[in-house]
């Protein structure tokens, strides 16, 4: 029988080095929350589990240069708990703390999201809204890579062997600026996202868009970063016509499937309403009022 | 006499299109022979598979349930529940 | 590579014992430390009848490997009662008939302490959404909310709220 | 002897006191199915067939047992071949032949999922490589899953022996219909022809799981000399040693069952699936074998309860009167016959006083799962089309839709479609009960709506034992042939107090083993409050008797000169205040010499289960956007005859309410085209969880059955009738959209939106 192993390195270059010389698949662990369901259904068979929670750094949120660096492996419960990270992301925040429940909670990561690569991952449209960076490292070094850029395609990173996210970097935030992630599940909690939205906007003084990035998940193979989207509410107040344009502009940028949770129809015309409703939270809150997200 | 009512087709499918039918039985058991010798089969089909109705009151297996002078007794498929 | 060896702390007692890779804390607990307090009930996260503490944070103890549990601290729903006297959760639990085929129960305990220990006065809404990832088929949950509001406000010192 | 009359002298029926299991079940020490093990226990596991339908052509098992650890493997080979008729075994007609190969496919896999081999190995993992290591050939064939597509001439036939039984003359082909059953009342056709108005529709229900939280599980284990236990999670441990000994051909002396604590069963627990094998790989190994199936082998291969589809038509008066019913019901059955089609025909009319109906149904077999039976079977199926259907009568006639049913409602005397005629009833004290509770007046804002549905089930008797024992010191031991599935062991300890007159806490209740009790059908039907209640009662009372006799051998006066009172024997007549009245403890500590052991055993097989009825109303709000509906209240009202632990009987109505919430709003079955289930899991299965809820407000209408001496009705099964139809018609009276088919998931009432705004 295959015996799986299970290392869990004190340093980045123990990681590295461990995930470089392995000898068949390895899998990289954080809060192990879809990891261990893909083992237990037999989907995944690797012969090495690296578990990345005890490397320096990997749990943890600072303040760095007006913005934040959250470490790889930190739980949700965490990021939940940190008021400044709150206040500052809120629908980052809010994003990470819809996947799952409490118990999912205390060791599902922002990373580990990311890299599971869904395509109805909840923090991943946040995160990319957001203008996230993942901080990489791996045998060749590190490198900065936007957080847009990691999955590739269901199930898939653009990470090598021996790569692993060490922290996720989020900007400092402009003035009147805001953020805000919803998404549609049939019940109140527990389900994967039929359609989300991320939206990050920054409003000028007389509330008019001057800049913004709104992202769709769970309507493509991988989170759909939408300009159109974006375009129609840059300029703008969020005035009917310009929610119509927005709600046009997402349906628009939609590739989805049929499947067990939602049909093509369906998913487009919900991402034209999530894209709406987030907006206008994102808005509300650039605005500086306090709003409720979901 | 007590008299038998035949509403499903799980009694009406021997009894030859009869709905009603008076049997001079005292007890549900002499009932049962009775019926089975007038409609062939329907005694076993009462036995396996239906349950009882008499005077309103469900039984499940009713051997010695009583029938009185003018009794009505119906037969249902038999009920079970979760 | 040989089975692991583990030492951790359980319900405030240090514990060792050995696992392969594949073990969860689950199957740890269950098969080879017979505390089957915590239940199976998918082995995928969704119904919460495995619900433990695990440094502070409440966990699907199905979605933890046995080997993560080196050096750790985990309460268990047999870890809840102090000896002979139950916790207030418990206790509201049965005062209310917040139970009634009883599988989730260790599950739903341990949650709601958690949720007491962190928010000692939840709304009900509050409740709702904690308790979200513990699943009851039987109750309806209407007896178990009441149950934990109960609890509340009797470990904040008021009279019985309902 | 009645208790019914003096309601106000009851001392523990009727109150809430703490549960007896209750201190083990939230500490974590109450034994389950899968806590259970035995010295030298391994593991056994199934290997199930990944198509929807197969002709086995080979199983091939020696590279798994070369596996080191492996011990043991058995298949359809092992079994014995059962013949195609029903045997009557005591707990009602069963075809053990499908029983066998629902267990252990047999030449075919009908369904994914279906068991076709199982191993027993020295761990768990051991076992799952050697099921891998199982090789098996199947020749696939074409299958079916839908009911009418399974119908359809043409159709891939399951079994080439299944002629429909009820039509005539007898078909010459084989098809998957296994039954078409029938009711008639007075002349339809004739009362159609007098209906002023006529509603008609076509209703579609999925099949939903009880979903039971609690995988199924059991360990087993068997002497060389043939004689075995059998420990299981189950609705019915007679059940059990019936159904395995039958399947493998064991005599039933050898087998001794006992029950465990039982997570939920709902119905799906009143067969057998592991237990056989886990008996045969104890066997074969010569060592005791646990098995636990999945949250994945229990969406695939356990439950669930049928989809169906059912034709409506309904004729009323102007007034209201309703004239004609006619109703056409395709059960799907899963792949052995068996749907609950009898209880579906019979149950949705069945509330209402109707003079002319005409009830059609049809059993129906496909490539899924064999149904199991599920709260109120067959009850909710039909009943979500009725009750809809009565919703648009009420529309078209604008009248109030509780008016409607007042109107139309049965009452004592009244003759149902299917014979029989009602009595002692209280299904017009439960619409009193609805339209004066204050949830029907309450206001409501601007996409909200409200529905109510109404519901009725038989609820069974049957035959139950149960055994009160008084112990040395006094106090008393009840035992009962039940598992505790929801609090009955409460309300046997109550029931036995309250005959003794001793305080709850004075009596120990526990269900007992096949050995140690009597026979008992098994927990199921919302039977055990009524019938086994009905035994213990019983046996108390011959405890009484007893402990009188006893008190007037210590005082040497005549029995009848002995009352019993406030758990003390009195001496009465002449000789009252005679001598000081005398405890069931200071009774018990001269039992050895006034005749031995006190303690009374009774077996009966309880007739006269009063029928229940239950009327919910349910407030909702829908976002017509995304097509979610939110349940704001919810208020469930049933005629539950008396409330022994009113708590728990509040419990079942509000459990109830919840699973048919479930049911109407997400629960599906979802397969894709090669009849592969797709969501066999909570995380897509998606049942109720507490943030989906509101508070459910349990309204308790006691009519007392006069047939069962503390005048209990069942009330586990009524409460799950109603919800869909409820919820429908308060979606219907939000968006004015009627939604025929369940579950009224948001992708399919954002469709019927959609469709509405393009009809204009």
């Amino acid at each position: 029988m295959q015996r799986l192993n299970y290392a869990a390195p004190k340093t980045v270059n123990e990681a590295v080095s461990l995930l470089a010389g392995a000898s068949g698949p390895a899998k990289l662990m954080s809060g192990g929350t879809d990891l261990l369901v893909q083992l237990r259904s037999g989907r995944l068979k690797p012969e090495l589990i690296v578990d990345l929670k005890h490397v320096p750094g990997l749990i943890g949120i600072r303040e760095e240069a007006g913005g934040f660096v959250i470490g790889a492996s930190t739980p949700g419960a965490t990021l939940e708990a940190h008021a400044g990270l709150k206040a500052a992301w809120p629908g980052v925040v809010e994003a990470m703390d819809l996947i799952g429940s409490e118990q999912i909670q205390g060791r599902a990561s922002l990373a580990g999201n990311l890299c599971n690569a869904s395509p109805a991952a909840d923090s991943v449209p946040a995160m990319i809204a957001a203008g996230a960076v993942a901080v990489v490292v791996g045998a060749k070094g590190r490198r900065e890579v936007p957080v847009e850029a990691i999955p590739t395609a269901p199930g898939r990173t653009s990470l090598a062997k021996d790569e692993f996210i060490l922290e996720i970097r989020l900007p400092p935030r402009p003035a009147h600026s805001g953020d805000a992630y919803l998404r549609f599940i049939p019940r109140t909690e527990m389900d994967i996202a039929v359609v989300g939205c991320g939206v990050n906007v920054t409003l000028d003084a007389a509330g008019v868009c001057t800049a913004a990035r709104v992202v769709l998940g769970a309507v493509a193979p991988t989170a759909v970063l939408v300009p159109a989207a974006a375009a129609a509410l840059i300029g703008h107040k969020l005035d009917a016509a310009t929610l119509a344009k927005l709600d046009a502009a997402a349906q628009a940028a939609c590739k989805p499937i049929t499947d067990k949770r939602g049909t093509i129809e369906y998913r487009t015309k919900v991402a034209g309403v999530m894209a709406r409703r987030t907006a206008a939270i994102a808005f509300e809150r650039a605005q500086g009022r306090a709003v409720k997200g979901h | 006499m007590p008299k038998v009512v035949f509403s499903g087709s799980g009694a009406l499918r021997f009894t030859e299109g009869r709905t009603e039918l008076e049997v001079a039985a005292t007890s549900f058991r002499k009932l049962v022979r009775e019926l089975d010798a007038r409609f062939p089969g329907l005694g076993e089909q009462v036995e396996e598979g239906m349950a009882v109705a008499i005077d309103g009151v469900i039984y499940q297996d009713a051997y010695n349930a009583p029938l009185a002078e003018g009794s009505e007794i119906v037969l249902i498929p038999k009920i079970g529940g979760g | 590579m040989s089975k692991h060896h583990v030492t951790t702390t359980i319900n405030g007692e240090a514990v060792e014992f050995l696992c392969e890779t594949q073990e969860t804390l689950l199957d740890v607990l269950r098969n080879t430390l017979n505390l089957t307090g915590s239940k199976e009930g998918c082995a995928s996260g969704d119904c919460g009848a495995c619900t433990v503490i695990m440094d502070g944070k409440m966990v699907c103890s199905c979605l933890v490997l046995g080997v993560e549990a080196e050096g750790s601290s985990v309460t268990t729903v047999e870890g809840i009662a102090d000896g002979e006297t139950l916790h207030p959760v418990q206790r509201k639990f049965l005062e209310h008939a917040a139970l009634q085929c009883g599988f989730c129960t260790p599950g739903f305990i341990v949650a709601t302490k958690a949720l007491l220990d962190a928010n000692p006065n939840p709304t009900e809404e509050e409740a709702r959404y904690w308790l979200a990832g513990n699943l009851c088929r039987c109750t309806g949950y209407d007896k178990i909310i009441r149950a934990v509001m109960d609890a509340a406000a009797e470990m904040r010192g008021e009279a019985r709220a309902a | 002897m009645n208790y019914i009359v003096p309601q106000s002298e009851l001392k523990i029926v009727g109150t809430r006191p703490v549960r007896p299991d209750g201190v083990d079940k939230v500490t974590g020490r109450a034994t389950f199915g899968a806590d259970m093990t035995l010295p030298g226990m391994i593991w056994g596991k199934v290997k199930r067939s990944p198509h929807a339908h197969a002709r086995i052509v080979s199983i091939d098992a020696s590279k798994a047992l070369a596996l080191p650890g492996v011990k043991a493997v058995v298949t359809a080979a092992d079994f014995p071949e059962i013949a195609n008729e029903e045997a009557f075994v005591g707990e009602g007609p069963m075809n053990f032949r499908d029983l066998s190969r629902n267990c252990m496919a047999r030449d075919k896999a009908l369904y994914e999922g279906h068991a076709v081999a199982a191993v027993a190995a020295t761990s768990q993992a051991i076992a799952d490589e050697a099921i891998e290591l199982i090789d098996v050939r199947y020749e696939v064939l074409p299958h079916v899953i839908d009911v009418e597509a399974a119908m359809a001439p043409g159709a891939p036939v399951l079994h080439e022996d299944m002629f429909t039984t009820g039509v005539e003359p007898k078909p010459a082909k084989p098809s998957n219909i296994a039954k078409r059953v029938s009711f008639t009342k007075g002349d339809v056709a004739a009362g159609f022809a007098e209906a002023d108005v006529i509603v008609e529709g076509r209703y579609t229900t999925q099949p939903v799981h009880q979903a039971y939280i609690e995988p199924h599980a059991c360990v087993a284990a068997v002497s060389a000399d043939g004689q075995a236990q059998i420990y299981s999670s189950t609705q019915g441990q007679f059940m059990v040693r019936a159904y395995s000994a039958k399947v493998l051909g064991w005599e039933i002396a050898n087998l001794r069952s006992y029950p465990m604590e039982i997570g939920g069963g709902f119905g799906g627990k009143t067969v057998v699936y592991l237990e056989p094998l886990a008996l045969l790989l104890a066997q074969k190994s010569g060592r005791p074998v646990k098995m636990m199936m999945t949250r994945e082998d229990v969406f695939r291969a356990s439950g669930p309860t049928s989809g169906a589809v059912i034709e409506v038509k309904i004729g009323a008066k102007r007034d209201g009167a309703i004239v004609a019913a006619r109703e056409v019901l395709k059960y799907q059955a899963g792949a052995f016959a068996g749907s609950p089609i009898g209880p579906g025909c019979m149950c949705g009319l069945a509330l209402y006083d109707l003079p002319n109906v005409e009830v059609i149904g049809y059993d129906v077999v496909s490539n899924r799962p064999k149904v199991a039976a599920y709260r109120a079977p067959g009850a909710p199926i039909t009943s979500f089309a009725i009750e809809s259907a009565l919703d648009e009568l009420a529309c078209k006639l604008n009248i109030d839709p509780l008016a409607l049913r007042e109107m139309n409602g049965a009452r004592d005397g009244t003759k149902t479609h299917y014979g029989v005629t009602h009595k002692d009833i209280g299904f017009l004290s439960v619409l009193e009960a609805a339209r004066s509770h204050p949830h029907y007046k309450a206001p409501l804002q601007p996409g909200q709506g409200r529905g109510i549905a109404c519901g009725f089930w038989f609820n069974i008797g049957g035959e139950s034992s149960g055994a009160v024992h008084v112990n040395e010191d006094g106090s008393v031991s009840v035992v009962s042939g039940n598992p505790d599935i929801g609090g009955s062991r409460a309300s046997m300890a109550m029931m036995a107090a309250e005959v003794l007159g001793v305080p709850m806490d004075q009596v120990r209740p526990i269900v007992g083993d096949t050995a140690s009790i009597g026979f008992s059908f098994l927990t199921g039907g919302s039977r055990v409050t009524f019938a086994t209640g009905m035994a213990v009662t019983q046996a108390a009372e011959k405890v009484v008797d007893q402990l009188k006799t006893r008190a007037a051998q210590i005082w040497d006066i005549p029995v009848d000169a002995v009352e019993w009172k406030d758990g003390k024997a009195w001496p009465a007549g002449l000789n009252a205040g005679a001598f000081e009245p005398l405890s069931v403890a200071q009774i018990a500590l001269k039992a050895g010499r006034t005749g031995g052991p006190i303690g009374s055993e009774v077996s009966l097989n309880a007739q006269g289960a009063g029928a229940g009825f239950g009327c919910h109303i349910c407030d909702v709000e829908v976002d017509k956007e995304t097509g979610h509906v939110k349940i704001l209240r919810y208020t469930a009202i049933q005629d539950v005859g008396k409330a022994i632990h009113p708590a728990y009987v509040e419990g079942q109505i509000q459990g109830g309410a919840a699973q048919g919430i479930g049911w109407a709003l997400n629960e599906e079955y979802i397969y894709d085209k090669n009849g592969k289930l797709e969501n066999a899991g909570f995380l897509d299965y998606r049942v109720p969880v507490a943030s989906d809820l509101p508070l459910i407000e349990a309204v308790m209408v006691e009519v007392p059955n006069p047939r069962h001496p503390f005048g209990v009705r069942g009330v586990g099964e009524v409460p799950i009738v109603p919800p869909m139809a409820a919820v429908a018609n308060a979606v219907r009276s939000a968006t004015g959209l009627r939604m025929e088919h369940l579950p009224i998931s948001p992708p399919k009432l954002r469709a019927a939106v959609d469709a509405e705004a393009k009809a204009g």
